[in-house]
């Protein structure tokens, strides 16, 4: 650690940076210096490290009065101030009170910790300046390291190979062809059995049984399912107008059951 | 490998970063002076096997890739992508009508059709443009390569099955009932589904 | 010096006349799927002594001159971008804590950092937005690039000068977590110690 604290790393690289203050030694050149500074915690810490020792170990008290009166004699010489110097400056004055009159056991954080804590924040802004120093003076691309002036450069050509096999191709052909070609409905011939010869059908078998029959049975006998289809559909509807007339009763035990079907007598 | 002397080492590093091709005066300059001639003779000597080498081209030097690995500086890389729906039925469509230009293509189809279609096929090697149609306008008529015939196995374009037996192979099927079929919906088209796995065998067999 | 083998060669040539740094992934790509280490480290082995030398940097390879020449081949047009104290400042922090966001950028610095400042690191292509803190708010947050890597000459982030030091210093933890263990208040700060650990120890996997 005292090889980072002790680093006068600050002003060895300082070419790197812009607007920096020169850490000057003598105070007539330090007033002058203040838009250098990046805000108050960097003129403390430029301050703590001209006493001379590890941050760890430095003053506070020493250190409030260096600031308090750095600002106090910026403004004797009517250079402009930025407002947080000034709420620093009045924080650290606080903070000197506290450190010097006697404790107050209410006081919540403790001037103390208030010590302590800017210490630790001067100690964490000095290793990283440390470490910002040391990070430019690495040999660096392009200053102390050189790429290849004229690489040939590598090219990647790419190149589609395009697959597609004959069915793809046909069957593709196929489908242009079904979809564009002109669309004809055809409206094919159905055997059907039409309203008026079920409900002769029905009412003439109901004429000469008296017991209850179940509606396929009073279908014709036929092979094409979709005349049986038909004839089905014909009969129930024949059933429930012979039903509406009065001339037949029908009952179903269940759901989806068998539909029975019975005359009555006139 | 021994460290070579601070001026073969220096002459080196010159030449790598050079932009340009450098004179030995040039170098020497650069150095200060120095004698370089036999820098770059030992250096030339180094990289004679390796992968890069020293040369002197017009008095003047610079490294370059070792001229046998020269393929490593312009690699191909090849894709294998399969062509898309709309670029096969483009591609069949110019196959059966050609020469055909870009409006008839969209008049089969029944769908516009993206320039970049045509230029896929064009890259593949499938399609190229063979002329202009003598109309209005004059539009560019497309026709196949002998390359597409060596691809799909054909010795000419009188191969491709007529109209017929597209037909009779249930490729002129709406693309609906073929999905059906090929879903297996039931009750729809059960004997269809039966034919077209038919089809489809037979076609796998050609 | 004997002919090196054919694959050497090839990752030689391949990293000779590449304009970019490219990983051990990239170039066995490159030359086809080969296993490219064992040829690396003999290049790097082979070079480590000459006026050009083969480093890794982020996991990424490139050839470079050496350091020590730096005197002879220093431009007179600088290339090297001229960065501000307060833009130093900022990379430093961003490299030795990232992620970080900008909140806790300017807690360290103890003066606001202005949008610009990381804007130019950025533009450097040294430092880039890696994602946002799941805290109140969710601020983005920074880290740094392989281009900062290879920049600096460091081969991966443990390299950072003086890391190792500051992390046993406990200079790269809060303020917050340092107060707590120097006041040694029980119970005050252990939470925030314990994730300030758990996040440390994420960057270090980083």
């Amino acid at each position: 650690m005292s090889e980072l604290d002790d680093s006068p790393a600050l002003t060895l690289f300082e070419d790197e940076w812009q607007g920096v203050a020169t850490a000057p030694q003598d105070d007539a050149a330090l007033y002058l210096e203040l838009d250098g500074w990046e805000g108050p915690l960097d003129l403390l810490l430029d301050l703590a490290r001209r006493q001379k020792v590890d941050l760890r170990r430095i003053s506070i008290l020493e250190l409030v009065d260096q600031y308090l009166t750095y600002i106090e004699r910026a403004e004797a010489l009517r250079l402009e101030l930025a407002a947080d110097y000034l709420v620093m400056a009045a924080w650290l004055a606080y903070l000197k009170s506290a450190l010097l009159l006697p404790r107050d056991e209410q006081a919540d954080p403790s001037p103390e910790e208030l010590a302590l804590r800017l210490q630790l924040r001067l100690q964490r802004l000095a290793a990283m300046r440390d470490a910002a120093a040391r990070l430019l003076a690495r040999d660096r691309l392009g200053r102390d390291t050189f790429l290849r002036g004229a690489p040939e450069g590598l090219r990647v050509d790419r190149k589609n190979n395009w697959q597609c096999d004959w069915f793809a191709l046909v069957q593709a052909y196929g489908q242009v062809k079904a979809r564009t070609a002109p669309v004809v409905h055809m409206v094919r011939d159905r055997m059907v059995m039409t309203l008026d010869s079920a409900l002769s059908r029905v009412s003439s078998m109901l004429g000469v049984n008296l017991d209850w029959m179940e509606l396929r049975d009073f279908l014709p006998p036929h092979a094409d399912p979709r005349l049986k289809r038909s004839a089905l559909a014909s009969s129930f509807v024949a059933a429930l107008e012979l039903a509406r007339l009065g001339k037949a009763e029908l009952q179903q035990e269940q759901t989806f059951g068998p539909l029975l079907l019975r005359g009555i007598k006139a | 490998m021994t460290r070579p002397d601070d001026l073969v080492r220096a002459v080196e590093a010159t030449l790598f970063a050079a932009t340009e091709p450098m004179s030995a005066e040039a170098i020497s300059t650069h150095l200060g002076g120095a004698d370089v001639k036999a820098a770059l003779a030992q250096l030339q000597a180094t990289y004679s096997e390796r992968g890069v080498q020293l040369v002197e081209r017009g008095r003047r030097w610079h490294f370059q890739t070792a001229p046998d690995l020269a393929h490593l500086l312009r690699r191909e890389r090849e894709e294998v992508r399969r062509l898309s729906r709309a670029a096969t039925e483009v591609l069949a469509i110019v196959a059966y009508h050609e020469p055909v230009s870009r409006a008839e293509i969209e008049s089969i189809r029944g769908v516009q059709t993206a320039k970049g279609t045509l230029d896929v096929l064009m890259e593949a090697g499938w399609v190229r443009i063979v002329g202009r149609r003598d109309v209005p306008g004059r539009p560019v008529i497309y026709a196949t390569t002998p390359e597409f015939l060596t691809h799909f196995g054909l010795s000419s374009r009188r191969d491709l099955p007529g109209i017929d037996e597209l037909r009779a192979a249930g490729l002129l099927d709406p693309v609906e009932d073929a999905l059906a079929a090929a879903m297996d919906v039931p009750g729809q088209a059960e004997g269809e589904a039966e034919s077209a796995a038919t089809e489809s065998d037979e076609a796998e067999h050609d």
